[in-house]
């Protein structure tokens, strides 16, 4: 087994979660990476999106920020912000998002805004942007998040957006359609939600992860599925791949 | 109806104390130097309005131009926080910071809605999560026809828009490719705006039959300013200093540091400082 | 999911007796050859949205296809009525015609709010006119924030939305230049889509980075009709013809020869009697 | 004085109202060859918008229908048409707009939509397009008619834009802030609204043209101006230009 760290596992697991015709709205970070390496392996007519109005982009090295000119060079077309946030988002066009955030709790609802009360914050993310609308527009959601007590915690600071909100069908009765986090992909496992309490709870533990591990890096009592899998270890070709990109990454962002 | 003016000139004709401005720009064409030569003429009070405060947000906020944010996310893209922005939200420094908190979704629709001449948007969003309590200007609508609540707010009217675009014919009309953004909205939606572009052409160049251009009777004052958007980019021109970015986090962490970089690279400098970045990437790319 | 296939697969496939329909374009790029093809695959008891019915409508009227039509402008442009639509208002020929009439605004607001996933569109519109008098589908909102009455309407959601455009490329990718009308709006908010174009090419042109372009998952048949336009125009391929505009004043006054017409043209026609079209104009533009 | 037609002179009258610096919603026929004669004598840098999205057109033929190929190629840039009703004429950036219709009556409103009854109609007429909009959120509003007694009536069918509504201060009871109808030029005279009473009254009648003549073809009684102008006549530039402007437009059409 090659040898790798636990982001390049989480990115891979991700990746793999992608399909040749998929359309994801891709947020900067993790899932640029996962979704590029998903075009850049096994779905290479995968469509990008992201929220700066590029359509069907290929970058060569990752963005930077949402809206870097590799983008847009390498994009189908560019539409203005409204359309893709009226046309393309609101319109229902996107099959999955991918969302991350600073907390997350049992039912994969996302705190982005603040860390403390809203109005006297120990700390001030940097806010929402486009997630309050990505996790209900999305035909479903990924999420990408490195465990942690301080992130993965019993109660959120604040609900910047939804996931399955209170359990159960409480994101039904709210009028929302799609189907929300179907994945939560951490350094050391995969959620899903389970059927009908929608929990995330584990259903693939990464290679060398116990459950301990897990647990110890999760501040509520983790549920782990009847059949838990482990999930394959990165093949050389996706460590490769992998760092062929953020390589070609690094250098292309010095070198500006 | 355009004017072609100088930088300091169009700033100071069109950007007032206690004034609503949105400089926008995603991620692309950020009006960087416009941000400095409202900083060096000192401009105070001001209600900014952006999707992404950014740079030019935080080094505003930092030197205490503004009273009020209104804004959806307030990072540093791809590197971490806005430490001056952070600064005067968690520490009240310099001064307090007003904040009015949307979702891009929100922002986006209040433009457009705002250029449309509408006073509110409609979209379908803001379900289950808290901005809603903490924004009273988010409300709800219901359509007449299915009995769906759609969420509103009102509509983005700045007193100014600042943009910066690829170029200008002596007319005054602004063409605009790549990254779109929200500028165009931006403009259409404020009582004034300020435009720099890279250059000012005789003619605009043979372009798209459905090219993006701000006709100049939609326009207040352009000014040339070569480089303007650096460290963010313009397509065709230079690109994004992603390094730059990087670095940002340090300068900015530190309230000294801050002000030391502002006083070498805006208090002390002219909007002549921005064509240095200009030339070198042209340069390159040719 | 886009699939290149012949105009009668593609009628066959996307257009049912009952459906709700809208072809579209503004003037440019009208989707003759497709309205021809529905005509002769028979079909019946059909919702004919448009915002100018023109000679589409017409022929499609006049040929019986059409129990109702949502319109904002039924006339020839430049030339005066449209004697069939005339025919079948004033005296129920061929049979009842069932309307629901709007205006300009508001059929592009219902094409933009239902391209959108909104369910209705609210704007400033109908004031003082008769038009709500007769059509129940024009209600009122109030905006909650400055308590202005807005005109709401429900956004435009058709089964099928029928275009010309340029080309597409070998994957479905539609770009669409010049006169852009409705059509992108109109092909996003309808279940199904047939886009008929004046040629499919292996990859796009060089274009403008803000090209107007309907990605190929958000397409449904791509049909390739040289000339499928005329008598309308496809920029850059072919003129507008407008003596034939002005000469269906004559064809289309009278029952009889507006069959004879048809039959002769239409009924016992296939697409390929339009590519004659394509060709002189092209040939002559060159 | 050069031998003209009376619509060639309510042409030519009308492209006199109109400024270097006016921005117009141009509707095909009589309004698209009034905004053109003035753009090709005295308004050279006037900007000419037409519905189809074209802005700041500059055709060398005048369009037979709105979105003509020529509007588009000779334009600054064309937009699409929901954006052209929502930024451009809701926006408010229209100065001048331009209507014509089957009838009007004394207060300048205007029926484009059906003579009788609308369920049982005698003529059923294109009906509104734009007109409903433009005549609430241009700055302005120039109509354009030739007189009758059978189009200048007592009575609508069927109102499908306002002017005055009822005259007074009825139009901004409605809420409407912009100014509607400030001239009605036909091919006898040109009227304007009574600044109290809103009725479209006569402030200049064309030469020859006698006052029993106006009120002979329209069919309210008509009032005067304390102060009636006589139209200046056509100049041999403005017959000259705009007859080569039709004798251009004839040949273009004809070829096609």
């Amino acid at each position: 087994m090659a040898d790798y760290k636990p982001t390049e596992m989480m990115t891979i697991a991700a990746a793999r979660l992608l399909k040749n015709d998929d359309i994801c709205f891709v947020g900067i970070g993790q899932p640029s990476a996962a979704c590029n390496l998903a075009r850049l392996t096994h779905a290479p007519e995968i469509t990008l999106i992201y929220e700066s109005g590029t359509l069907a982009t290929k970058p060569t090295v990752l963005p930077l920020s949402i809206g870097d000119g590799e983008l847009c060079d390498t994009a189908l077309t560019t539409v203005s912000v409204p359309e893709m946030f009226r046309y393309w988002l609101q319109g229902g066009r996107i099959k999955v998002g991918f969302l991350g955030g600073a907390q997350i709790d049992k039912f994969a609802n996302l705190n982005t805004t603040v860390v403390g009360p809203y109005d006297k914050p120990k700390v001030r993310l940097p806010g929402g942007g486009g997630a309050p609308e990505i996790a209900t527009s999305c035909g479903e959601i990924f999420i990408i998040m490195a465990q942690g007590k301080r992130s993965f915690v019993e109660k959120l600071d604040f609900v910047t957006s939804i996931g399955h909100v209170s359990g159960g069908d409480s994101r039904q009765k709210l009028g929302v359609k799609t189907k929300g986090p179907t994945k939560l992909i951490t350094d050391l496992a995969v959620f899903a939600p389970d059927p009908q309490t929608k929990e995330m709870i584990v259903v693939s533990i990464h290679p060398g992860v116990t459950r301990e591990q897990i647990q110890e890096n999760t501040g509520w009592p983790v549920k782990f599925a009847a059949k838990v899998d482990e999930t394959p270890a990165p093949t050389a070709k996706e460590l490769d791949v992998l760092r062929e990109l953020h390589a070609r990454t690094n250098r292309a962002h010095a070198a500006a | 109806m355009a004017r072609i003016t100088s930088l300091s000139e169009a700033i100071a004709g069109a950007v007032h104390d206690g004034d609503t401005v949105a400089l926008e720009g995603f991620t692309h064409l950020i009006p960087h130097a416009a941000c400095h030569e409202i900083i060096r003429q000192g401009r105070k009070d001001l209600t900014l309005v952006r999707m992404t405060p950014d740079l030019v947000y935080d080094q505003m906020i930092g030197m205490g131009c503004v009273k009020k944010l209104v804004f959806s996310w307030g990072g540093n893209p791809g590197v971490g926080s806005l430490h001056r922005f952070r600064d005067a939200v968690e520490n009240g420094w310099p001064h307090k910071l007003e904040i009015e908190e949307h979702s891009h979704a929100a922002m986006a629709n209040a433009y457009e809605a705002g250029a449309s001449g509408l006073p509110c948007a409609i979209f379908r969003g803001y379900i289950g999560g808290d901005l809603p309590k903490v924004n009273a200007k988010i409300k709800r609508v219901t359509c007449p026809f299915t009995g769906e609540e759609l969420a509103a707010i009102p509509s983005h009217r700045p007193d100014v828009a600042v943009i910066h675009a690829q170029r200008a014919d002596r007319a005054g009309n602004v063409m605009i490719e790549g990254v779109l953004g929200v500028q165009k909205e931006a403009v259409l939606a404020s009582k004034r705006s300020v435009v720099t572009v890279e250059e000012i052409v005789d003619e605009l160049p043979e372009r798209s039959l459905n090219a993006v251009v701000l006709p100049h009777w939609t326009v207040g004052h352009v000014a040339m300013v070569p480089g303007g958007a650096f460290p963010s980019y313009a397509q065709g021109y230079y690109p994004r200093n992603n390094s730059f970015y990087k670095a940002w986090d340090d300068i900015a962490k530190d309230r000294d540091s801050f002000h030391a970089w502002m006083k070498t690279n805006v208090l002390d400098k002219g909007p002549d400082a921005f064509a240095q970045y200009a030339r070198k990437h042209k340069a390159a790319a040719e």
